[in-house]
């Protein structure tokens, strides 16, 4: 039974990061077009994304005047750490090889990494664009840090471990705990930890080019050419599997807990249904949500910690274990 | 041991130095005969100058049996700075609202610009009062070395012969200490001469610890005077006075009878007035007057103390004859009187405290340690302090066996604590590093009372060990300060900048001095804090101890950073690249063996061990 | 020697000691000041002499004897000379000057707080030495309380005057206090003591009269006022 | 003679071998002798650190040394993996001091009396974990200290900032010996017994309050070692001032010992003091961490930053500790010995990573001859090496996979998470925002090394020195590499420490199990379902990025790559001038704990002589002072002098005066006895 349940683990995994390698442009066009038919807009339609790609993987590489190697390996490093995140969490199925190491802190670390690449990237440039990108993402990504692991906290003391297949199957054998104060507090501080690890509207506008506002595009200014190809995919992959992520630990249903291909194949699709409706939503929601002054952010933050920290204590102080 | 050789290694420590100091006198008499034939021959002196030196020569009858006179010392004005406390003008002739002559008209020969002999009539504050130099009424007629060169006088005690004749009652001091440590701790005490002298354990430690810091300063004896350049006579007065110092200070150490021990300790005062008194400023003047008032004062209540210790061991029963004996009196010390007793012993701590430097008769040791010559403070502050001490220790014993040890240890922890308390405000904004210096000795007084108020064998063992190290400690941190003001010439910390860099050997062995006093490691001084603070604790007064350490962390911080403001920078003066000044060798011996002695005693007590701890169960041991 | 005049001429002595020290404080004029220590010599002496006398020691007979001469004669005198140098010849215009060196200036605290404070501290020695009488109580124990008190106001008067002459009185004062103190607690100290003791007081007054030659020499007077330069 | 103890005897003597180097022998020699003995030195400590680690325990008496007391010694496992980690942070410094100290001229790092204090200094950091009774503990202790005094003060004739340094550094390192003297007397007296076994045995015995009243006061006294809250401001100052060899043992070895004093002294001789203590034990350390980095966040001088960055990373190991003090006494030893695992391998991570990052650091002021950041950049150009080793230990500082920092701050947070067991309102409590604290200052952690690294090595030099900047000498790489090593090592393979910390957990008295089950490659917790294989993470990451590359390079069909110019909006070339310095970096940072922080700023405007609407010069100057500073230390300095000026009074040099105390206290005396005392 093991050699089988290791085929098909495998096949999970590399199935589960080809989904979000490949479904990550079209999230993105589907947001689009979505906020585009809200706005009264026709919109370019869903394969945009995939158009844009191929248009600027085409084009000639370029090294900006000064910059070093920690430019050219930041693209490089954001999309490592976004596949590495996408085989570790249990999307599409728990019994997979990697489940054993599949730790939350790790995964919310490897997040990190890629945020700390980028804005090294953007220093790298030493144009004031860069160096206020990177300042801005810091700063953000130091006061978000809080929150997310007060809501693995939080999700950790139901299932006892902070490995997300306990937590996801646990999640799935017993969905009262979903339902609980503790786990919707911690899926609400959750969605605003990942709005603003991403850069979407109430912390960052991805679309602005207006050097005032924009924190992730002052980084990626200097980008272009298939480096730029690259930025472009790694935050989409990045969205595409925090919301996953979001989607798994909120609502597990349909998620495979054993080796059978049956329940991987039906797993993937709900999960690519799961995603497609949370985009949906999200963009929806973007649309009536204007962007916070930088320094009200920290508001936003506070608030979200204390979704958190409430999540964390409630779920001691109810449950009493 | 016979008999005869006990008494040999008794009497020597205090025979020896009188021998060596009467030789001194009479090499100086020697010199005034000559003198007097020279003055018949050289009639053609003027008789105004004559006449003028008359009315004041013959008056004053000699003090000792020195060369008379006690003149002007010319030199000390050339550029021996009277860097006084630090109230007085850096300039050394310390005229009030004195002419612009600069520091002394620079030749060393003739003294200050005095109003020309003869002319006494001052009126008191008057600005145009002399050159405060101790010119005095009349100068001196004589020993001018302007005058040229005497003719057909014997020369006086030739220069080496005086170099090795000051290293010889030191020595003799040293060598019978080591002498009795080794027989002593096995024998028993040995006794001399019916019961006047006495050696137990205790003794020879203090001996061993009077001899150390008396080799250290009589070896830095020439290296001074040669800097001060004192002409001879004055020398000659110096060096018959510092052996003096030492036979009084021997004889306290080793006197069995209380009697005696209050004599000797007199005696120590009276003989180191004149030489806080050397360098016959204003300020040395002011301070040799203190001294001698504040201290024969509280020594006087010791004596009044003493008395009613007789009284009461005489209404005991005790024979008139072993009435002061400190060994019948320590052995029947329970059927004293109690309150006779208590009256004896209060007298007898706030007496021999103000000799020990402990308040409330403290005020006068900032100012003498600040004015004497550097081997003389050195001295003072290093073992005369610490003798004294010894002599309270005596007193404890019987006190403790009358009364039982509730009254020593809170008098004692009470007076330390003012004291330490005094000493740390007053370190806290010192301008002048004598005067610092004598604030430290201070605190490490109070710290040794408190030690001797916890009262345990380990602390009494520490509190002697504790004085061993502060006395060579405090002896090498003195003379390297006479040779800081001789270099930078003052004392005022202000105007000390970069000394490590100006003369490295010398800033080297000051800041190894201030480190030994700070109780760091690896000094003699930080074992013994750390034994004093584990027995307080243990056994002594906590609330004292606590605030004890309170105090001293602000005395360390004080100390810290005058001491880092005057070692520490560029060298003064304009280029960076300056030659620095050497130490001479002479200069310098001193200094580093005592640093290598205190540092010794930090690291292990070696042969000594039995000798302190049987001390140590002397005192703290019933 | 009855036992009776024995008490009644050793209470003499006893009173004319402690009156002695009560006059110094009272006298203005340094001269006078000294003839009164001098006085006060004299009934020390006497009381030791009477004890010598009622014990019929010898030894002490020799010692009041020494005592007296040392303590009336010597000392005093020596003072006086210190006082005369002091003021140089008449044959110097500077008359104003010269006489106040002979007398006390106005003292740190006037004569009347002076005389107040000398009763209470009378009392005060009275009040400590009343455990000492009741240890043996004779009639020279009895008399202890007067060498305290003199005692405390010889501290007193050292502590109060401004002329370096009469703090030395004050300082002898203090020792005489002692001295009485001992002979009338245990008929004296033993001999080799009161000889050691002697000699340094002797010596100690040497030195103070050096000092204060040299203090006119450097600050043109004998104010201790002037000693203020080493301060902190 | 166990290995462990030979290998003391050897560090001692080389030791001496070293001190004897230092003094006698000249210039350019001295400094390679000195190195080589301090090396060996360390080396020596390593070994017997390991062999204590690996079980064995040796005992030594030398009652010759030290009057009144005697020297005792004794290792066992907790001991020997702070000589460890000091051995081997000794032995890679001692190979950079030698190229950081020669070629500066005989003043500084290279005069005779610092290279003479250098190896005493680090064998006292070696053999203070080895004492075994209060006297020798307080010896080696206070001897450390003077000796790291000497070594502060390499540099006082240039700067003026390092003799103030030295001050403060001397009167603050006193006041810790003050504390911690009354601390162990009291124990000592309470315990009735000076050797640690005679403690151990006595603690028991001892009155609750007497107990209270040693813990706080040892705890106090380790924590200024420490560098926490209250007790810190020696450590901003004495670590950037002194000479950067100097300043990497400090940080990496030197406060270590302040941890392993509580570990010590409250957790195994006392016996887990009282829950109070451990709560006030985790809160400074709470508290010490998010200011410490906050105030790194805010320096612009790069050794200044990383000096409070080791006052974070001392918070946590000190929220580690406290957790497991926590724990303990509330009787669950399995994950009080967790927590307590978990601080120590971040004791040892911290001591490698911090000691490459001072090396770097001290390699770019050397080279540059400047310490702050805006006045860097473009150092990665001329000093690849050193950029490359700042690179390595930054990413272990900022606490992100691939590092070791990453792995035992892991270890920390399960440790927290799996508190929650532990019942009690307190841990409810307290365990949430310590993880929050954690997490904040790894957050903040990261942005400090992105600006330190960023702003400091890349895009172009902002100043005429950084761009005259040359590499180091290569026996500087050597010591930086070790060190590198070293970080990779714990990195990858941190499986191989994890019977040796449960060893060293069971030395310091908590038997509950083995925390740490570690495989070659993985780290795995036994009692606890958790995880982590590091390797295969790194190994992911890399086979990601190449794979990714490769994808690049399929696609684009031109290889070469073109140069272009910077986006300059149409205003012309940007020059250095205009890139991001570190304070504009924190900028956003300083802006959000402005009411934490409270920023200094003062603007002065000299109008011109003639009429005052014209202005002439306009001066802004703005700074961040160490709050806690101003407000607890300025007040204690001022009145002190303030009561130094009053008591001058007590001595105005009048005898009257003088004569008058003796009067009163004779009076007084009297009064006392006559009342009937």
């Amino acid at each position: 039974m093991n050699g089988t349940m290791t085929a098909t683990g495998t096949a999970a995994v590399t199935l589960q990061v080809a989904l979000v390698a490949a479904g990550a442009p079209l999230l993105a066009g589907l947001m689009r077009q979505v906020r585009a038919l809200l706005e009264g807009r026709a919109g370019p339609g869903v394969t945009q994304p995939f158009r844009d790609l191929r248009k600027l993987l085409r084009k000639e590489a370029v090294t900006p005047a000064g910059t070093g190697s920690a430019f050219r390996l930041g693209p490089l490093v954001l999309v490592a750490t976004t596949a590495v995140v996408a085989a570790l969490v249990p999307l599409a199925s728990t019994a997979t090889p990697v489940s054993g190491s599949a730790d939350l802190i790790l995964v919310v670390a490897l997040l990190g990494l890629g945020t700390v690449a980028l804005a090294l990237a953007g220093l790298d440039t030493g144009t004031a664009f860069g160096g206020m990108g990177a300042s801005r993402e810091m700063t953000v990504a130091a006061l978000v840090e809080p929150t997310i692991l007060l809501a693995v906290f939080a999700l950790s003391i139901p299932a006892g471990s902070t490995n997300l297949s306990a937590i996801v199957s646990g999640g799935i054998h017993d969905p009262v705990r979903l339902a609980s104060p503790a786990g919707l507090l911690s899926t609400a501080a959750l969605a605003v930890a990942v709005l603003a690890e991403t850069g979407r509207l109430p912390v960052d506008n991805p679309a602005t080019h207006l050097e005032l506002t924009m924190v992730h595009e002052a980084m990626v200014l200097e980008y272009a050419g298939p480096d730029l190809a690259l930025v472009e995919l790694g935050s989409q992959m990045r969205l595409t599997v925090l919301l996953g992520l979001l989607a798994s630990l909120s609502a597990p249903w349909g998620i495979a807990t054993t080796a059978s291909p049956a329940a991987l194949v039906l797993a993937l699709v709900l999960l690519a249904l799961k995603v497609a409706l949370l985009g949906a939503a999200l963009a929806a929601a973007e649309v009536f949500w204007a962007k916070l002054r930088l320094f009200r952010v920290p508001e936003l933050l506070a608030g979200s910690f204390l979704l958190a920290l409430l999540a964390v204590t409630a779920s001691y102080f109810l449950t009493g274990e | 041991m016979t008999h005869a050789t006990t008494a040999l290694l008794l009497t020597a420590p205090i025979v020896v130095p009188l021998a060596t100091s009467a030789a001194y006198a009479a090499s100086g008499l020697r010199d005034a005969k000559a003198r007097a034939a020279g003055a018949a021959a050289l009639g053609h002196r003027t008789p105004r100058q004559r006449g003028a030196a008359a009315p004041v020569a013959t008056l004053v009858l000699r003090p000792g049996h020195g060369p008379a006179t006690y003149g002007t010392t010319p030199a000390e004005t050339a550029d021996g700075p009277s860097y006084g406390g630090p109230g007085a003008r850096a300039w050394p002739g310390t005229r009030p609202g004195g002419s612009p002559g600069g520091p002394g008209t620079g030749s060393d020969g003739i003294a200050g610009p005095d109003t020309g002999p003869g002319a006494p009539a001052w009126s008191r504050g008057r600005p145009a009062a002399p050159a405060g130099t101790g010119t005095g009424a009349g100068p001196a007629g004589r020993a001018r070395p302007g005058r040229g060169p005497r003719t057909g006088a014997p020369g006086p005690v030739p220069r080496p012969l005086t170099g090795r004749l000051g290293l010889v009652s030191p020595a003799a001091i040293l060598t019978c200490g080591a002498a009795l440590a080794c027989t002593v701790p096995d024998s028993g005490p040995v006794t001399a001469y019916g019961r006047l002298l006495r050696a137990d354990a205790l003794t020879v430690w203090m001996l061993l610890t009077v001899g150390a810091v008396a080799c250290l300063a009589c070896a830095a004896n020439p290296a001074h005077l040669a800097h001060e350049r004192t002409d001879e006579p004055a020398a000659r007065r110096y060096h018959l006075l510092v052996h003096a110092f030492l036979a009084a200070m021997s004889a306290a150490v080793l006197a069995a009878n209380l009697g005696v021990l209050w004599v000797a300790i007199e005696a120590t005062t009276i003989v180191t007035a004149f030489l806080v008194g050397h360098r016959r400023t204003r300020a040395s003047v002011e301070a040799a007057w203190k001294y001698v008032v504040i201290c024969s004062a509280g020594i006087a209540l010791a004596f009044l103390g003493t008395v009613l210790l007789y009284y009461a061991a005489r209404q005991a029963g005790i024979p008139e004859a072993y009435a002061l004996d400190w060994q019948t009196l320590a052995a029947r010390a329970d059927r004293l009187d109690p309150s006779v007793t208590r009256l004896a012993t209060g007298l007898v701590v706030l007496g021999f405290g103000a000799k020990a430097g402990l308040a409330p008769l403290h005020a006068w040791l900032p100012d003498a340690h600040s004015q004497a010559p550097a081997p003389v403070s050195a001295l003072m502050s290093g073992v005369l302090l610490s003798v004294a001490f010894a002599g309270l220790l005596r007193y404890k014993v019987i006190a403790d066996a009358a009364l039982g040890a509730g009254f020593t240890r809170t008098l004692l922890a009470g007076v330390a604590v003012v004291t330490l308390a005094l000493a740390a405000a007053l370190l806290l904004a010192q301008r002048d590093c004598k005067r610092m210096l004598a604030y430290s000795s201070m605190e490490h007084m109070s710290l040794i009372a408190l030690g001797t108020a916890a009262g345990s064998p380990l602390a009494l063992s520490a509190v002697l060990l504790h004085m061993a190290g502060h006395g060579l400690a405090k002896t090498v941190a003195f003379c390297a300060s006479g040779h800081i003001a001789r270099l930078c010439g003052t004392t005022r910390i202000g105007r000390i900048r970069g000394l490590l860099a100006h003369s490295p050997c010398l800033g080297t062995a000051f800041a190894a001095a201030v480190v030994a006093l700070l109780g760091l490691p690896p000094f003699g001084l930080f074992a013994s804090e750390l034994g004093i603070a584990r027995a307080g604790f243990l056994s002594g007064p906590r609330w004292a101890l606590a605030a004890a350490l309170v105090l001293m962390l602000a005395a360390f911080a004080a100390l810290a950073a005058r001491t880092a403001r005057m070692l520490l920078g560029p060298p003064p003066g304009e280029d960076d690249e300056a030659e620095p000044v050497p130490l001479g060798a002479d200069a310098g011996a001193p200094l580093v063996a005592g640093l290598a002695a205190c540092a010794a005693l930090g690291v292990t007590t070696g042969p000594l061990t039995r000798l302190l701890s049987e001390a140590g169960e002397i005192i703290g041991g019933h | 020697m009855t036992d009776s005049v024995y008490t009644q001429l050793l209470d003499l002595a006893c009173g004319a000691f402690l009156l002695a020290a009560v006059v110094v404080l009272w006298l203005r004029q340094l001269s006078s000041i000294v003839r009164v220590f001098a006085l006060q010599g004299v009934a020390l002496a006497a009381v030791a002499a009477l004890l010598g006398l009622h014990e019929d020691r010898l030894g002490l007979l020799a010692v009041a004897a020494g005592i007296g001469l040392l303590r009336a004669g010597a000392l005093p005198r020596l003072m006086l000379r210190a006082l005369t140098t002091g003021t140089p010849h008449r044959s110097h215009p500077h008359y104003q000057e010269d006489v106040s060196e002979t007398r006390e200036t106005q003292p740190l605290v006037n004569v009347a707080a002076s005389l107040l404070s000398a009763a209470l501290l009378t009392l005060l020695a009275y009040a400590v030495s009343r455990p000492l009488v009741e240890l043996n109580p004779t009639p020279a124990t009895r008399a202890l309380p007067v060498g305290l008190a003199v005692v405390l106001i010889g501290f007193f008067t050292l502590v109060t005057r401004r002329r370096a002459l009469a703090q030395m009185v004050g300082f002898l004062l203090l020792d005489n206090g002692i001295t009485v103190t001992a002979f009338l607690a245990a008929s004296g100290v033993p001999l080799i003591v009161e000889l050691g003791v002697s000699f340094d007081v002797l010596l100690a007054v040497l030195v103070l009269q050096i000092l204060t030659t040299r203090m006119r020499a450097a600050f043109g007077g004998t104010g201790i006022d002037d000693l203020r330069e080493l301060r902190d | 003679m166990s290995s462990a103890e030979s290998a003391t005897v050897v560090a001692a003597g080389l030791a001496g071998a070293g001190v004897l180097a230092g003094m006698l022998l000249p210039g350019r020699i001295r400094v390679v002798a000195v190195g080589l003995c301090t090396a060996g030195l360390g080396g020596a400590g390593l070994a017997g650190g390991v062999a204590a680690l690996g079980g064995t325990r040796w005992s030594a008496y030398l009652p010759g040394l030290l009057p009144l007391a005697g020297l005792h010694l004794a290792v066992d496992a907790l001991s020997g993996l702070f000589m460890a980690v000091a051995g081997a942070v000794v032995l890679a410094v001692a190979v950079y001091g030698i190229g950081y100290a020669s070629g500066r001229g005989p003043r500084g790092p290279a005069s005779r009396g610092v290279q003479a204090a250098l190896p005493v200094f680090a064998l006292t950091l070696v053999l203070v974990p080895a004492a075994a009774s209060v006297s020798s503990f307080l010896l080696l202790w206070e001897a450390m200290a003077v000796t790291s005094l000497v070594l502060v003060l390499a540099d006082q004739r240039e700067r003026s900032a390092v003799r103030e340094a030295g001050v403060w550094y001397a009167v603050m390192t006193h006041f810790g010996l003050v504390l911690l003297l009354a601390g162990l007397a009291l124990f000592a007296a309470g315990a009735g017994g000076e050797t640690f076994a005679q403690l151990r045995a006595g603690a028991s015995g001892m009155s609750p309050g007497a107990r209270g009243a040693v813990f706080l006061l040892v705890a106090a006294a380790f924590a200024s070692k420490a560098g926490m809250v209250p007790l810190h401001p020696w450590l901003p100052r004495a670590h950037p001032e002194a000479p950067s060899n100097v300043s990497a043992l400090m940080s990496a070895a030197m406060v270590n010992l302040g941890a392993y004093g509580i570990i010590r002294v409250n957790f195994e001789l006392l016996g887990g003091g009282p829950r109070w203590g451990w709560l006030l034990v985790l809160a400074t350390g709470a508290l010490s961490a998010v200011y410490g980095i906050l105030q790194a966040a805010m320096a612009s001088d790069i050794k200044r930053l990383l000096a409070y960055s080791t006052s974070e990373n001392l918070g946590l190991v000190l929220i580690g500790v406290g957790a497991a003090g926590l724990f303990a006494s509330s009787g669950y030893p399995v994950p009080a010995a967790l927590a307590l695992a978990a601080a120590l391998l971040h004791v040892t991570n911290h001591a490698v990573f911090k000691a490459l990052l001072f090396c770097a650091a001290g390699s770019v002021v050397r080279a540059t001859g400047v310490r702050d950041l805006d006045r860097m950049g473009g150092l990665r150009a001329r000093m690849p090496a050193t950029a490359g080793f700042f690179a390595v230990s930054s990413l272990a500082a900022v606490a992100l996979p691939p590092g070791n920092g990453f792995l035992s701050e892991w270890l920390l947070l399960q440790s927290l998470i799996h508190g929650m067991t532990v019942p009690g309102v307190s841990t409810a409590i307290v365990l949430p925002l310590a993880v929050a604290v954690i997490a904040l200052s790894a957050g903040l952690a990261a942005a400090v090394f992105v600006k330190a690294l960023g702003v400091g090595f890349f895009a172009r030099p902002r100043s005429a020195r950084a761009a005259s900047a040359e590499e180091s000498p290569p026996l500087m790489h050597v010591g930086m590499g070790l060190l590198a090593i070293g970080c990779t090592a714990l990195a990858l393979v941190p499986g191989t420490l994890g019977n040796s910390l449960s060893r060293a957990v069971a030395a310091a008295g908590l038997h509950g199990g083995r925390p740490l089950a570690g495989g070659g490659l993985e780290l795995r917790l036994d009692q606890v379902a958790a995880s982590l294989s590091p390797l295969w993470v790194t190994a992911a990451l890399v086979g990601g990025v190449v794979a990714a590359a490769g994808l690049i390079r399929l696609t684009t069909r031109r290889g070469r790559r073109t140069n272009a110019r910077l986006w300059d909006c149409g205003g012309g070339a940007p020059t250095p001038r205009m890139s991001y310095t570190a304070t504009s970096f924190a900028e956003p940072l300083q802006r959000v704990f402005d009411d934490v922080l409270e920023p200094e700023q003062d603007v002065d405007v000299t109008p011109v002589h003639e009429s005052a609407y014209l202005v002439e010069r306009v001066r802004f100057r703005r700074s961040v002072p160490d709050r806690i500073e101003h407000r607890l230390y300025r007040p204690v300095l001022a009145a002190a002098l303030a009561l130094g000026r009053a008591a001058r009074r007590l001595a105005p040099g009048s005898v009257h005066r003088y004569l008058g105390y003796g009067f009163f206290g004779l009076v007084a005396l009297l009064l006392a006895l006559a009342v009937g005392w």
